[in-house]
């Protein structure tokens, strides 16, 4: 099997969740009551927006993540043919985790690693 | 290299992408929006030279090697967009590009 | 398992195209049906571990000693009433179930269960799983967003910081025995290991990113000790507080399933996948399946045990231990292995 | 160290003199030994030049050649010929005056000498040129002081005048640039090198149809500067708002670049163009000579009559320069001389009373020559002057100018000339309302009765430009000689 | 490979090693020594420069991504003049500023990465090195832009350039795969040797142009210019001006030059087209402009149609006046943003209103700036006139004489708006004056440089033959 597989699992995928949502629909009872469709919180009414702002720190780090991903997709092909090229590579690769590291430890200096 | 599938379809394929990301990047108002629209008029270009690569010259990888460099600027790219969309907003709790329109002419 | 001849069969009675379409949905049917199952017991076993841990029973009404018990309540957890709350993103949060079930059952689609048992040998494997992975945060992120509830939101944020940054430390313990195997083919990957598994050629960094890899493993999956994504005494139930019955039931699956994926993948990364630990996997079909899934059961039970010994972490413990911790020791680490690697220091059998 | 490159030295070590100088009276003693050496080296570059002349019959003198952008065959290159050193004679003449007429400069006099000095230097350097690079690189030097001159130093609406006046020029210098930049692209037609030389480029016989594109270009660049017709209007707001000295440089010397530059460029250079276009520029020098004289006449503002006196009479020098002969252009480099002189005159003049009365409007003036005799009694030689009375240097111009313009017989330069001529009256009558209604007559106002007398730097000022003036008018012949000589190359090449 | 031929990367190294310097300083030295660093990066700065200056040899690197010959490392040089004069006119504004809430060292990383991409960007010798260097060059200026975070206008600027910027480096990037698509190469060397004009490589030439057209600011891409220089810091908006839109006309030169000479039949009209479109909207628009910065802008797009002129013909005398213009405008340029960035820093103006009577109180400042102006404009005997004639000269020399005239009439437009500072401030006495004030060292220096090289250059012609001599590499 080739590469439809990925195809296949993905309606599989589909296929399963609607399927068991039909079924669900299918045989649950069904109770209408405004009360019952209020946001949870604790059992108490809701105060304010229900979308609330969150901490800005969440986008920090997804921005460090962005960084830091995109250089590991950099160093898979280097891993994966590491063995072959030998003491040039490695060298190279010293000198971009050096500088990646840097960056991290910039990061750290700064306090976006810090959560707050 | 995908069975049944040519070079024409797909680069149809990532021109409607392209023309999209432009479409967008002119129409919309919300600066997250714009970004997005400028995010998809890059991967239409990565996935160009992906294809073009592996359709027309198999035999170097230079569209290949060049798709993982857009990716990486792409993505520089975004977290220093949005780093600076999310100081606007902290400033003026908004990101619609009329809020940035006190410079004129 | 060879497919030749069920090919052959199917091609006696019916036209070429409709073979090819009526193996996948075959083999997908098995799929879906043996994971279905298989995360079923995964619950029943997660709750024993959990009575064993804690000196008590456990279930053990349903069935011979409860082993229908969460049979029981997957029929109930589908009888439920489908609430969702009013001001929901109505769109975003039937879709938010999609995303993680499909991501977790196409990243089952390319593991090597034994030596023919693999339905995509995916020339990028790792790399497809590592990237696999990430999508299904995004499920979390758009549950908890569109309940509109704020635990959830919180919830899912949590989760999302979460994910995204042990994703790194996953990617970059994986690609530390990625040197070490010179491939991304998962089969390709097995192979190597039939000097010695690769956890032992690659003896000290090989363990350290092993270790790295658990914790993180541990951690994407949003399980104890990393769970404040559903600190039930904070946030309710986190991102899918406004999930009820079967959408709940989703969450719930595919929790187990990526747990499933996470041991499956150290399984074959560092423990030689289905190569038996004795030498004989190739004279005995099935044999493979059975080391795979006892080394993979292993250390999900390893993951159980996590679970059951350490108190949950603070958010900013958390992410602390990830990006003070594990990342530079990682980016360490690589470096290590490179080095080993160049200098052939590898331990070979 | 060669006396020509001298003319750009001197200036610039004054101006660095006048860096460091402190207050007005240490600026205009500098200013003053500056012009003084400056009028010095002039007479002596004319009478070297007339020695020189004697023996070398080249047609520039006193030439160096320095290269200075060798890939565009640039060169710094200098030299002079008679009409060269007339006009420098002319320039360091006024400078001198202009720095006399300033002695009393309050505001900021040191930036204000040095921007004179600077103008003086661009004229300097103008003159000098065979460089077509090195003569549009000078006269954007002479142009731009005049900004400030007028913006800082002015009165009435000066900043509207300094930017038109400014802005005209550069457009000037635009539409001069392309055609100087069409004349070097063509001056390897004869297969040599590409070469700003004017003398050089003489000798090239430029393709008639580049000749037919770039002689208005070039012609009408010099001429805007000339206050050819319809682009002469920078040039009456511009006089009207500076101060004394610079109008009578702008008048005097800046203007004359005019028609230095269309000789010696324009005719010399494109002379089948000159040909090709010539019956379109004497129509409108034609009018412009009528229209200045008819538009001086109804003017009350004695600044902007005299502004207009000058497009009328630079009108008959490029008309002059357009009839294409000896004589013509003879009398047109006399007229440029005598007309400098005499406006700056003029300008000196009405700037005296000005500062006196603080008007220059004739209505509110009159009977002047009651109550400041010498300035009244001057300007009154200086309209004679300007009026083309024998005697005077106007009157050896325009004859030389009506005579050359007569020399043709088709009906077309008939009219022109008899149109210009008319001119002649207007002129008359213009310059005695003037004389009539300021100077003779009771005295208008009780204030003007006792006003200051003229002081010795004014005096010197004054007569500086009025020996000249009788000069040429009384003993032409020496001068017109010199132009005749260097008008001799000019005239083949054209004809 | 060996490792002597690392030292052609001689100025990437170093800048690099100056900016991981930088950063480890910035780990270490404690928060009470922080102005440390900036003289520190001036320093190392300074060094780097005075380095340059010795010849470097003629090669290329990694199988031809990176190349340098005398052309390119004459104009990093000359990049390195600016950037040093840049940071030497801003020290007092981050001594004020930027130190205090301790970001002064990341103005400088990030100054230096971005000028480390230009240096990437002009010795590409393939597409990917190109982008990359462009994108390095590009991203950092973002970042600055935004650097007075309490400013609100200094984000609206920062998230104007960064959009913009990434819309334009993509629509190019899209233009790179079609090339790519015909040539089947991204090397320079392979394209220049197979590329013909058909409809996909002429459409593939306009997109990528495009990408470079907004570096420079050219008319159809020049929205973000004038927004961006008011809202970020002058330094930036100077750096943006001079640095920037220099280094990207001199490699959109050389690529025209070189690798797409074969599509000059589309470019020459294209840039023909542009350079009058841009010419003229730069000079209309600021005609009306009050905030000094808003006023350079426009001016400065209004040189990009300059340069333009030269771009168009294609021959070695482009390639020598559009480097020498570029020379002389960055040094022009880099004294009008210094003497706003000097009134600024000390009195927090920035119209041209609060200029009015400024030669009385600060004659040396307003000398300088009018030296600016007038080579802004190209009046003699200062250096831009001898860039600008020489322009239109390399425009005529192709026979392109109403092009010429066009631009001189231009000329003449601008020499009006910069007359109208120059009014400001000499003619008009001004009712609140900006009283007088001293600078620090630095500023004086950084403004004497470039008035030594707003004077030397025109005049001293020998520097002019050299950069002749120099261009015969494009050609």
């Amino acid at each position: 099997m080739g590469s439809e597989a990925i195809i296949v699992f993905f309606l599989a995928g589909v296929i399963l969740v609607a399927g068991a949502n039909f079924l669900s629909n299918l045989i649950s009872p069904k109770s209408d009551n405004l009360q019952k469709r209020e946001p949870y919180e604790s059992g108490m009414k809701t105060i304010g927006p229900t979308w609330v702002q969150f901490k800005v720190g969440y986008y920090l780090f997804a921005i460090l993540f962005l960084i830091f991903d995109v250089e590991v997709a950099f160093l898979v092909p280097w891993a994966v043919v590491f063995a072959d090229l030998g003491t040039v590579a490695l060298v190279e690769i010293i000198i971009f985790l050096f500088i990646l590291g840097l960056g991290l430890a910039y990061a750290w200096k700064k306090g976006a690693l810090k959560w707050e | 290299m995908i069975p049944g599938v040519s070079i024409t379809e797909i680069l149809t394929l990532t021109s409607i992408l392209f023309f999209i990301g432009v479409y967008g990047f002119i129409t919309r108002k919300n600066l997250v929006s714009i970004l997005i629209s400028v995010e998809l008029i890059l991967n239409s270009s990565v996935i160009n030279f992906v294809v073009i690569n592996k359709y027309l010259y198999p035999e170097m990888l230079q569209g290949m090697v060049y798709s993982i460099f857009i990716i990486a600027v792409a993505a520089a790219e975004t977290a220093l967009a949005v780093a600076i969309i999310i100081n606007i907003y902290r400033r003026l709790s908004s990101v619609e590009v009329k809020e940035t329109e006190t410079m004129k002419y | 398992m060879n497919f030749l001849s069920i090919n052959e069969w199917l091609l006696s009675f019916m036209p070429a195209g409709a073979v090819s379409i009526a193996k996948m949905v075959f083999i997908a049917l098995i799929y879906l049906t043996v994971f279905a199952v298989l995360g079923l017991y995964l619950v029943l076993l997660e709750r024993k571990v959990a009575a064993w841990f804690q000196l008590r029973l456990g279930p053990n009404r349903v069935g011979y000693k409860g082993m229908f018990q969460t049979l029981a309540d997957a029929l109930k957890l589908v009888s439920k009433e489908l609430t969702g709350t009013v001001k929901a993103d109505k769109f975003l949060y039937n879709l938010a179930p999609y995303f993680v079930i499909i991501t977790a059952l196409m990243a089952l689609a390319v593991f090597p269960f034994t030596k023919d048992l693999q339905a995509y040998d995916i020339n990028i494997g790792l790399f497809f799983l590592i990237a696999i992975s990430s999508i299904g945060v995004i499920g979390i992120l758009l549950g908890g967003w569109s309940s509109n509830n704020k635990f959830a939101l919180i919830g899912a944020m949590r989760s999302g910081v979460q994910t995204i940054s042990y994703e790194l430390s996953v990617g970059l313990s994986l690609l530390t025995m990625v040197i070490l195997s010179g491939s991304l083919q998962l089969s390709e990957i097995i192979e190597v290991q039939k000097d010695g598994w690769l956890i032992v050629q690659g003896h000290i960094p090989a363990m350290i990113a092993f270790m790295i890899y658990m914790i993180s493993g541990t951690a994407e999956t949003n399980r104890a000790p990393f769970d404040m994504v559903e600190a039930e005494s904070e946030l309710g139930a986190g991102f899918h507080t406004e999930y009820s019955g079967m959408k709940f039931a989703y969450f719930f699956l595919a929790e187990f399933i990526n747990m499933f994926i996470i041991a499956a993948i150290a399984t074959t990364v560092f423990f030689g996948g289905w190569l038996s630990p004795f030498g004989m996997t190739e004279s005995i079909p099935f044999l493979g399946l059975f080391w795979f899934l006892a080394k993979t059961f292993v250390l999900v039970f390893l993951m159980m045990w996590f679970r059951w010994t350490f108190p949950r972490l603070r958010v900013d413990q958390l992410l602390t231990l990830e990006w003070k911790y594990l990342l530079p020791i990682n980016l360490v680490n690589l470096v290590l292995m490179a080095v080993i690697v160049w200098l052939n220091l590898t331990i070979q059998f | 160290m060669d006396i020509l490159s001298l003319f750009v030295i001197a200036p610039v070590l004054v101006i660095i003199a006048l860096v460091f100088t402190k207050d007005l009276k240490q600026a205009r003693m500098i200013s003053m030994l500056g012009g003084l050496i400056q009028l010095g080296m002039a007479i002596n570059l004319m009478f070297a030049y007339i020695r020189e002349r004697a023996v070398d019959d080249s047609i520039m003198l006193f030439t160096r050649d320095l290269v200075w952008f060798e890939q565009f065959n640039i060169h710094y290159n200098i030299g002079v010929d008679g009409i060269s050193v007339a006009l420098i004679l002319l320039t360091s003449i006024i400078v001198l005056a202009g720095v006399f007429i300033s002695w009393k400069m309050e505001d900021l006099p040191k930036e204000f000498f040095i921007s004179l000095i600077v103008l003086s230097t661009g004229v300097y350097g103008f003159f000098i040129s065979i460089d077509l690079f090195t003569m549009f690189v000078f006269y954007e030097i002479a142009v731009i002081p005049m900004y400030l001159l007028i913006g800082i130093w002015g009165s009435g609406p000066k900043e509207y005048s300094a930017m038109k006046l400014t802005l005209m020029l550069m457009g000037a210098s635009a539409i001069l640039m392309v055609g100087i930049l069409g004349i070097y692209f063509n001056s390897n037609a004869d297969g040599g090198a590409l070469t700003f030389n004017i003398l050089e480029i003489a000798k090239v016989n430029i393709p008639f149809e580049a000749q037919k594109l770039f002689f208005p270009l070039t012609f009408i660049g010099f001429a805007i500067l000339g206050a050819l017709f319809p682009f002469h209007t920078w040039s009456p707001d511009g006089h009207a708002s500076a101060p004394t000295a610079v109008s009578m440089l702008h008048a005097g010397v800046l203007m004359k670049l005019g028609g230095y530059g269309i000789f010696r460029v324009a005719m010399f250079l494109l002379p089948e163009g000159a040909l090709e276009w010539s019956w379109f520029f004497i129509i409108l020098s034609a009018t412009g000579v009528i229209y200045g004289a008819f538009a001086a006449l109804r003017q009350t503002d004695l600044k902007y009559i005299n502004a207009y006196a000058s497009v009328s009479h630079l009108g008959m020098v490029s008309f002059a320069l357009l009839m294409l002969n000896k004589t013509a252009w003879n009398g047109a480099i006399l007229q440029s001389l005598s007309h400098g002189f005499m406006t700056a005159l003029f300008f000196a003049l009405i700037g005296m009373i000005y500062g006196r009365t603080h008007t220059r409007d004739i209505t509110k003036l009159g009977g002047l020559l009651k109550v400041i005799p010498f300035i009244s009694v001057i300007y009154v030689i200086a309209g004679m002057a300007l009026l083309g009375l024998p005697g005077f240097s106007g009157f050896v111009a325009e004859m030389n100018i009506f005579m050359g313009a007569f020399q043709h017989d088709s009906m077309f330069y008939r009219v022109a000339t008899i149109i210009s001529i008319s001119a002649i009256v207007v002129t008359a009558v213009y310059v005695l309302r003037v004389v009539g209604i300021m100077l003779m007559g009771p005295v208008k106002n009780e204030a003007y009765t006792k006003l200051p007398g003229v002081t010795w730097y004014e005096r010197t000022g004054i007569l500086l430009l009025l020996i000249p003036i009788v000069g040429i008018g009384v003993a032409p012949l020496w001068i017109s000689n010199m132009i005749l000589e260097s008008i001799q190359p000019f005239i083949q090449g054209v004809l | 490979m060996e490792l002597n031929s690392f030292l052609l990367m001689r100025h990437e190294i170093l800048l690099l090693s100056i900016i991981l310097l930088l950063i480890i300083a910035e780990i270490f030295v404690p928060e009470n020594r922080k102005t440390s660093i900036m003289h520190l990066a001036l320093v190392f700065f300074g060094i780097h420069t005075a380095v340059g200056f010795f010849p470097l040899a003629e090669a290329s690197l990694f199988g031809g991504m990176f190349r340098s010959n005398d052309m390119i490392h004459f104009f990093k040089v000359v990049l390195n003049i600016g950037v040093f004069t840049i940071l030497l006119q801003s020290a007092e504004w981050l001594d004020k500023n930027v130190i205090k809430q301790d970001r002064g060292s990341e103005f400088f990383i990030l100054l230096f990465a971005s000028l480390l991409g230009m240096y990437f960007m002009i010795s590409a010798g393939d597409f990917l090195m190109f982008y990359i260097g462009l994108e390095l060059s590009t991203l950092p200026v973002a970042a600055l832009a935004a650097f007075e975070i309490m400013k609100r206008q200094s984000g609206e600027a920062a998230v104007k350039f960064i959009l913009s910027a990434a819309l334009a480096s993509g629509v190019s990037l899209f233009g790179i795969t079609m090339l790519y698509a015909t040539n089947g190469s991204i090397y320079f060397e392979d394209v220049i040797s197979t590329l013909v004009a058909n409809n996909l490589t002429i459409l593939g030439f306009i997109l990528f142009f495009a990408g470079l057209a907004f570096k420079i600011s050219l008319v159809p891409f020049h929205f973000w210019t004038a927004d961006v220089y008011q809202g970020s810091p002058i330094s930036i908006a100077s750096y943006l001006s001079v640095i920037s839109k220099g280094a990207a006309s001199f490699i959109l030169m050389i690529l025209l030059f070189t690798v797409l000479k074969p599509l000059m039949h589309i470019w020459e009209p294209l840039l023909y087209i542009l350079a009058l479109v841009t010419m003229f909207t730069g000079n209309l628009f600021a005609l009306r402009q009050q905030n000094m910065k808003r006023f350079l802008a426009y001016s400065s797009i209004a040189q990009a149609g300059f340069i333009l002129l030269g771009l168009m013909t294609g021959t070695q005398l482009g390639t020598a006046t559009v480097v020498y213009f570029v020379t002389i405008y960055i040094f022009s340029n880099l004294a009008a943003f210094g003497v706003v960035q000097a009134i600024s820093t000390k009195t927090g103006k920035e119209n041209m209103d609060d200029y009015e009577g400024l030669y009385r109180t600060n004659p040396k400042l307003s000398l300088v700036m009018m030296l600016a102006l007038f080579s802004l404009a190209g009046i003699p005997p200062v250096a831009g006139f001898f860039g600008k004639f020489f322009l239109f000269t390399a425009a005529a020399s192709k026979g392109y004489y109403l092009l010429v005239f066009l631009a001189v009439v231009n000329v003449t437009i601008s020499l009006y708006y910069y007359l109208l500072v120059i009014r400001a401030m000499f003619v008009r006495k001004g009712e609140d004056p900006i009283p007088f004030f001293r600078s620090k060292i630095y500023m004086k220096l950084g403004l004497l440089i470039t008035v030594l090289g707003i004077l030397a250059l025109g005049l001293y012609s020998p520097l002019y033959d050299y950069i002749y001599d120099l261009s015969a590499v494009f050609n």
